[in-house]
């Protein structure tokens, strides 16, 4: 399951999608949005993503890690348009026989989705704004 | 050869819209770097900008069709 | 929050547990019985715990990863008693700032629970039963 | 003296009983477990057997006393 959503991620809608018989293993992260950022104050994010390229570029990093890892199910919503405080930005799940190749799996599929998939956020913060990464 | 492209996060900011229409001397993915660049000097600020061709990201060497969906990527910052 | 429970494991609020405004980051792993034990062919699990201890061990886990990470928040759900195929057994997730110790300290939490926890499993196969890592 | 012995998992099949009471020669944890394992030779085949007390695991030096809440831990498989 791959979904880009303006609304709440429904996380048991993203763990139900990963349940599996042959899977022992269930490795999920969450990345939710903080309230500071270094010094800043962070006020709310703006989510912003070019949907039909970013659900290719997460099957890609889905595919590449069924390679790599006995990946038996993922599923991943990323949350779009404006976030508060607290609220879910993705919710990543991934089912594997044993746990170690769980977290594996997991954070290699994250880590990836930050460096390729295009989808761009912007913090608001008292007295500015800023898109993420954007400048050296 | 005149190119729709759309733009995203800082790079959209720094052109003025979502969608912007170009005329670049050339035909491959190097050329419309070049092009777009001189139009928008800003976009040398940024740490990168990819370009994906059919929602694909594009080598420098690529060649374009004028029906070509073409996408400018500043750095991303999803999760 | 530590629970030790013989019901099925409500995930949200595990999860609810976790949620802290300065963290950015939730690593969850859910172990659950799989259908298939080396060759064997697993009908169900029995768990049973010495709880008292237990608890107190767990707790010594998350205060160690304190220690070692910048830990937000920690909650642990273990199901004792009866576990069909398909059921969970264990819910552990961490809150942390960032994503990388999130990894990092679920990974040492669910390892270390499962070396020193007083928790053990029975599996019930066709043809017989056992005491996972009982015997050399 | 006289221990009542909380057993679970593996240890409790082998000695029959979820609580046994076991009279031991010597005070500490060491004197303990060689009682044990002379009155139930099914748990030397354990691949570890770790006595608990007061919900602590002791070393083999601890000294127990009757009063003492005392379990048989052998291999943990939680998870």
């Amino acid at each position: 399951m791959i979904e880009i959503t303006s609304n709440k991620i429904d996380r048991e809608k993203v763990l139900g999608a990963v349940a599996h018989l042959e899977g022992g293993a269930i490795c999920t992260f969450i990345g939710t949005v903080r309230s500071k950022t270094a010094d800043k104050k962070v006020l709310r994010l703006e989510y912003e993503c070019y949907e039909p390229m970013a659900i290719q570029e997460i099957q890609k990093i889905i595919d590449f890690a069924k390679v790599k890892w006995p990946v038996l199910a993922v599923a991943v919503s990323h949350r779009v348009g404006t976030l508060q405080l607290g609220d879910e930005a993705v919710v990543l799940a991934v089912s594997t026989p044993h746990r170690k190749e769980s977290f594996e799996a997991c954070q290699f599929m994250i880590d990836t989705l930050k460096q390729t998939v295009p989808i761009w956020k912007k913090e608001i913060f008292e007295g500015g704004e800023e898109w993420v990464s954007a400048h050296p | 050869m005149e190119l729709k492209i759309k733009t995203f996060g800082a790079a959209r900011d720094m052109m003025g819209g979502k969608e912007v229409v170009i005329k670049i001397n050339g035909t491959n993915v190097c050329d419309l770097r070049k092009t777009l660049v001189a139009t928008y000097p800003a976009l040398a600020d940024l740490r990168s900008l990819l370009i994906a061709v059919n929602q694909q990201y594009a080598e420098d060497s690529q060649q374009l069709k004028e029906t070509d969906e073409i996408a400018l990527i500043p750095p991303v910052s999803g999760g």
